[in-house]
């Protein structure tokens, strides 16, 4: 099956802009995705016909929108195929994600003098947390090399697990600046049998490829719903219930709580418990529409479709004079980083803009990355959603020949 | 297919990214500064050298940056250097405007040649995102002349 | 000026369906508030010719969102007359901007044995994250007591402000049970007079009342976009600069840092450090829309019309048999909570939903208070918004007398 | 105004939600739990006496909640009295199909005459935020039996 791309174009109204004159190229979906007219007819729909706010409510309105809520974290779990929707915790992004696992079961599990192991692959949203929790509570934190291919040392990572001291794994399951995947399935044998707990930030593989939690066997894993073609303001932390139980909780406000004294508070199971507040219903409501339409054109065929213009990219990238690609994994999805003689990243974004070319010139929130890389400055990035088209590839190959000339 | 572009690449800018003047550290400076530009990574070191008279005696950079914020700060060197302090933040305050508006109305009479050199810069203010680029050696050189460290054009 | 409540009531798509047959009359604002068209259009304009990820892109639709992600952040400024734009931080909701300060500044700023003072007003919002604060950083927390009329006791205040232990206090400006308006000016006197720093729960005032924060001086105030006609997913904490540059994180990720090495990583300036990750770009767009709708209508007018409507609800409810009301404060906004003799509080909800009237039965997240009311059960509560009318109180009074008899 | 809900609340609800039977605490029960339902703040405790044969001899509920919760807890206790553990949660099954489906097609014969009296509570199924309320005592009574001693209907 494979995917009908001037249907899906006409799906998505962004894209038939013009900007200043131009056909818009838009090639930072990795940053974010644009969003189908079903998503945003699924968030006009709920705010006109069937929104208050969730839980008790005693009238229709209220149980319609709690349905709506509740049935938008069953279609994530179906997506992930969780094995029960009180896994899916909704955050607002993946980064509070993150933020919340590195708290709760960081501070209330992880024990201080235990490692956490990421790798120089992540995004700062998988570093930045494991550092705040490094000094708020004493564990080490350890990081996992990257080779010259742009894939995770396996060897490096065995080495760093191999005193046992690492309480958790916290890895990207897809780098957002390489486009390199990683081998989740051994990553998470590796990480149990070193008596490691793991996390995958999802927030770029979830898009591209089918993720499985009961075949996948990890403990945590996150994702962001504006990347998957939904709304902002939404985000989800899958969590085992076992873990789930014994964290404590994150936010503390209305609906994560069973009873309320001044002198104490009882919690409410997993997972309201971690959804302090009232939540990002309209946007529960978007994500939900947005999984619907993914899932209707089968994660499969998107993939075999990135996978095609990974091809296509890696050809005419690679041909042009002066264009040095960050990474070449074997497995890899949507994303190109790189740098062109003579031009500075920035200046080329600035060009490729003029050309109706979107794309992002800078470290990606990926700095340590870039170091190891020995890029001082930033990179160009052009990353492709399902709406990607070759021909839009092929109009950024002759775009970036013709950049050269004009710094030359 | 760039042709538009030739407002904001004009030949000035390219030729001072390409080959910045005054691109070097001073020895023994009365003043130093650091500027970075986190959205795109760029970073400089701007470096003073102070007459008896409290003057800007020498002035010179360094760092890594686009064709834009190079040849900012390579103009830059090569406008401030005999300026008093204060003429110096005038200056700076004048150029943040251009870059921003494209015009600088409520600049002195005294700034008229050096704006006038600086006007390749002007076309930025139709490029948001880019602004920061122009005026981080600015930022840069108040930061020097006010003895703080370290700056950020974000 | 007032409102002309036939056009207000068209502007809000949702107010003119028919729930089961009959018209909707929606009193249950005070738990999230219906969106106007204009709203809802601005996140479909977002969406469909003006969305990318903002910050950090050189293109034209980036620059585009980030200059409306930011104008939403000056909209907020001009709604709270904040002196400057960077006082403003984005968060998910009033939970999560409260929870910020119970983090970031509770353990940064505050000492161990020093106080929070909070009161037998709040919503677990705004006593869950101190609860939490106190058991991990060993504050002590009281509890300023509410008089029988459910105003607060501002001489408790003083007695529990007296020894100058307390370093925070943090009121509800507005009860979200018993429509209580707290003396804000008087408070922010009281606690600066003691050394103390206050932050004010806004999130059911700032919609009923104009705000001030250069008026008020106050050192933080919480409010949240879905009360205030907004998208849900959108929260504001207003902040001094010198406390947020006194603060560390809350969330670490994208966007807040400077500079990253694994080592060590630099914070962005104010408030961008407290914004990790991607922001609710299309929700700040909404809540933007809000603001504007309310500020053309002007708080002015909105407030006279919800005193009309609290002296019209004050006589219609008081006259009904059997009816007893939560607190009778003399300053107070269009949010009433009550109990009728022979009938629990979600049997009468679900009575009146068969009406076609939306309230809400229970302890809405304000559990002490009821405790300290005597209430063991739960209560209804209706909430005005400004597009309740007086005859939609009248038909709701019409219909407690009949519900009385249907359960006498 | 509320003619149609005379199906939710029928005559037996009303009845049983003012006047609960075995409503009262069991002096030295053999199993207890409480039951809570944190939406409307409705709580219930029940008491269970337990025969030589593991059967229930006794049982009796305390608490405040609405009509429906009362009236559900007050007809469990009539129904599940001389019951054996697996008969009474043969019950608690069934008649949660029943207060979420309307009926209970799954369920055996043996239960017709006690799932007919709880036909009344039937109509809540068409008020999902009430179905809680109604399976409160139920939830309450298999932890009772199972000896767990809190339970939530959230
Ligand atoms: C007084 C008060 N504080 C805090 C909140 C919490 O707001 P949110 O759920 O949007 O975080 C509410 C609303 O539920 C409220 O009424
Ligand atoms: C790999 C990776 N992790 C985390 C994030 C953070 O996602 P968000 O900004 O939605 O929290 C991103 C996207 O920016 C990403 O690409």
């Amino acid at each position: 099956m494979s995917l009908d791309l001037s249907r899906i174009r006409a799906d998505f109204p962004i894209l038939s802009q013009q900007i200043r004159g131009k056909d818009l190229v838009f090639l930072d979906s990795g940053a974010s995705a644009q969003k189908p007219r079903v998503v945003i007819d699924a968030m006009i729909r709920c705010m006109e016909q069937r929104y208050a706010n969730v839980h008790r409510g005693a009238y229709w309105l209220s149980e319609a929108a709690t349905e709506d809520y509740e049935a938008a974290r069953g279609a994530v779990a179906g997506f992930l195929n969780a094995s029960d929707p009180r896994e899916v915790i909704f955050t607002k992004n993946s980064t509070e994600a993150i933020n919340l696992v590195a708290h709760s079961w960081g501070r209330g599990v992880l024990r201080p003098g235990q490692a956490v192991l990421i790798s120089e692959l992540e995004h700062h949203a998988n570093i930045i947390p494991w550092q705040m929790l490094r000094d708020a509570h004493g564990i080490e934190l350890r990081v996992a090399r990257a080779t010259d291919a742009g894939e995770l040392d396996i060897e490096d990572v065995a080495a760093k697990l191999a005193d046992g001291k690492a309480g958790l794994v916290a890895i990207t399951h897809m780098s957002n600046v390489l486009g390199t995947v990683t081998p989740a399935e051994r990553l998470v044998a590796m990480a149990h049998a070193a008596g490691a707990r793991i996390l995958f930030d999802g927030s770029q593989a979830a898009v591209h490829r089918r993720v499985d939690m009961q075949a996948l066997g990890a403990d945590f894993y996150a994702f962001t719903g504006h990347k998957l073609y939904g709304p902002t303001g939404i985000g989800v932390l899958w969590a085992r219930l076992e873990h789930q139980e014994r964290m404590p909780p994150f936010l503390g406000g209305g609906d994560m709580i069973s009873s309320v004294t001044f002198e104490r508070s009882e919690w409410a199971p997993p997972p309201a418990k971690f959804e302090a507040g009232t939540p990002a219903i309209v946007e529960a409501v978007g994500l939900h529409a947005a999984i619907d339409y993914v899932s209707a054109l089968g994660m499969a065929a998107i993939e075999t479709h990135e996978r095609d213009l990974v091809d296509h990219a890696m050809r005419r990238l690679t041909d042009i004079e002066g264009l040095s690609l960050l990474g070449r994994a074997q497995d890899r999805g949507g994303v190109f980083a790189f740098t062109l003689d003579n031009a500075h990243a920035h200046d080329l974004a600035t060009l490729l803009d003029r050309a109706g070319i979107a794309v992002r010139a800078g470290r990606h929130c990926a700095e340590p990355l870039h170091t190891r890389f020995g890029v001082e400055g930033g990179t160009v990035r052009a990353s492709f959603g399902l709406y990607t088209t070759q021909g839009e590839i092929d109009f950024l190959a002759e775009a970036l020949v013709k950049a050269r000339e004009f710094f030359a | 297919m760039f042709d538009d572009l030739r407002d904001l690449y004009q030949e000035v800018i390219l030729d001072h990214g390409r080959k910045p003047r005054n691109f070097r550290r001073l020895d023994d400076p009365d003043r130093t500064a650091r500027g970075d530009n986190p959205m795109c990574g760029d970073r400089i070191e701007l470096f003073l050298k102070l007459g008896a008279d409290g003057g800007i005696a020498d002035v010179a950079f360094q760092g890594r940056g686009c064709a834009i914020s190079t040849a900012s700060a390579s103009l830059l060197t090569e406008l401030v250097k005999g300026k008093t302090a204060a003429q110096a933040h005038a200056l700076a305050d004048g150029f943040r405007q251009l870059a921003m508006t494209g015009t600088c109305p409520a600049c002195e009479a005294a700034l008229a040649d050096d704006m006038e050199r600086l006007q390749p810069l002007s076309g930025v203010h139709e490029f948001p995102s880019r602004v920061k680029c122009a005026t981080l050696a600015w930022h840069t050189l108040n930061a020097a002349l006010d003895g703080s460290k370290e700056t950020s054009s974000e």
